[in-house]
């Protein structure tokens, strides 16, 4: 067989930041997704490794993409500065992770949690493609389930959902007021 | 008592809540409500006084406060029932505060990775891909959003591509080294070309000037001929 | 000195097709033109002889970027003739994005926002019915200006262009440096 990783790293290269999907990849390559998953798993490991270059290969969801290192950041930022350094609010911030944790989750379900309306904040998520609506809950009014994207596994560097950092365990209390974990 | 902390600081009432939690140091795992709802009471007053708009969010939970102090003040003749929809109203509002500081401190590290991860940037898709994708009338209905998606990425091109700009007029092409360029790539193009053919590489106003003044001089010179056919200029090498 | 060739190899990859001049790339890692000349045949050289990577770097006048080595192009063609068909390019989901949320906008107010000429991408919108012309604008050159069609919401199910997404609010990320609020 011959070797396939210069193939894969080109076709990573043309597809750019929409990266490529995993079942697309396994289309084209003609390799069942399993066995793809696997040599891609090896292929990344040893990309990665190798301080001679200056790209990355990332997993994020079932999605494949290539990113520089960054150490290559600061001369990138000289040629194509940012404006200023944009930051994600505390606001965006916790409502991310609420779906992320609880999802699909619907807006009222947020809300309770964070303790403000979040009809803003869930549009200016959707719109920045971070979460997508997964269908409607089916109860009174029929509420929209929201959950996250690939693009927001993207910008959070998580191949997947399960490498979600742990939440902070607190005692949670009972009607006796009793502490327990 | 002075409030140097600003409402508009605060996420929401059960931020502030924290907040007073943390500041009164009062143990979140046996909560006095009271204490509590005199901080939360205090804390809005203040915030009037300075005039700040309190969002009705605070002022929902100030009312549940109010109704739990209020509750917890009248005589114990009161039904039991009550005592347990008051112990009830307790342990809610305690469980929601410590759900809420779950997430609220587990964005410390997504903003971590945040960071983390926009060290690393990404290419635009090739435009070669445009020669493989054909544009057929069969296409799927696609979703609205990715309209927004592919106006998102060119505004962020855009943004990026404004300081990059500015960057590189401190070295801008002169018409003769213009001239030179066309000089040795006119012959890769076809032998008939158009004046777009020799902007391939223009990417603003001033570089299509330049690009056409150089090309006027070829004309002029005697290295390019030219004709004109249905709004379109042509070009030979003669 | 440490190993610059990452960091180039990072600054083409950014740089996608439009490469990066030599004056640019010499401003950028503070190195003279004559020196980075000579270190970057070497690059080049080294680069293109190493048969493990899908990439391949170009030098042409006084230009370097990165390509797609030609034996990935097939894979590429067949992705996105066969997988992805039906599909839009991002090229064509950006201008026609463009001129539903700016519409009537002439070519040049396109091209000003995507960066790279849309002439050909014009064409073949309007001749797949997807965009129009809406008479010309009133200035120099009388350029046309261009809207969507029926067909177009059709294809993205809406009924009136009052639908579309909401932008992300572009404007306050300058002002503010946070991306949301």
């Amino acid at each position: 067989m011959s070797d396939l990783r210069p193939i894969i790293e080109g076709i990573l290269f043309v597809s750019g930041d929409e990266g490529v999907s995993l079942s697309q990849l396994s289309e084209v390559l003609v390799i069942n997704e399993d066995s793809l998953i696997e040599m891609m798993d090896n292929y990344i490991t040893e990309y990665n490794s190798d301080d001679s270059r200056g790209l990355e290969m990332m997993c994020y969801g079932k999605r494949y993409k290539l990113v520089t290192k960054a150490i290559a950041h600061e001369y990138c930022q000289k040629l194509y500065e940012e404006t200023s350094n944009k930051q994600f609010s505390q606001a965006a911030l916790e409502t991310l992770a609420i779906i992320a944790y609880k999802q699909p989750v619907t807006r009222v379900e947020i809300e309770e949690i964070r303790g403000v309306s979040c009809d803003m904040m869930i549009r200016r998520l959707l719109a920045r493609n971070l979460i997508r609506e997964a269908g409607r809950l089916d109860t009174v009014g029929k509420p929209f389930l929201y959950e996250v994207t690939e693009d927001f596994m993207d910008i959070f560097s998580l191949t997947s959902l399960s490498e979600l950092p742990e939440l902070p365990e607190y005692q949670t209390v009972n009607e006796e007021g009793e502490l327990f974990y | 008592m002075e409030f140097f902390v600003t409402i508009d600081q605060f996420e929401g009432p059960l931020d502030l809540m924290l907040h007073l939690i943390k500041e009164k140091e009062l143990d979140l795992f046996d909560l006095d409500i009271n204490i509590l709802t005199e901080q939360y009471i205090e804390y809005l007053h203040a915030m009037e006084k300075m005039k700040l708009d309190i969002a009705s969010e605070y002022l929902v939970e100030l009312a549940s406060l109010i109704e739990y102090k209020s509750k917890k003040l009248l005589p114990n003749v009161e039904a039991e029932l009550d005592d347990n929809y008051q112990q009830q109203q307790e342990v809610d509002l305690v469980n929601r505060l410590i759900e809420y500081k779950k997430f609220k401190e587990v964005t410390v590290i997504f903003d971590d990775l945040y960071q983390r991860r926009s060290l690393k940037f990404d290419k635009p898709q090739s435009e070669i891909v445009n020669q493989w994708i054909d544009i057929n009338e069969n296409y799927e209905s696609t979703s609205a959003y990715e309209l927004i998606k592919a106006m998102n990425r060119c505004l962020k091109r855009f943004q990026l591509a404004q300081p990059y700009e500015v960057n590189i007029t401190q070295k801008r092409i002169s018409i003769d080294d213009r001239k030179k360029q066309l000089k040795f790539n006119i012959n890769k193009f076809d032998e008939i070309f158009t004046l777009n053919n020799t902007m391939y590489d223009c990417r603003d106003l001033y570089e299509v000037v330049i690009n056409f003044l150089a090309i006027l001089d070829l004309v002029n010179e005697n290295i390019l001929s030219f004709t004109v056919k249905d709004d379109e200029v042509y070009f030979k090498k003669v």
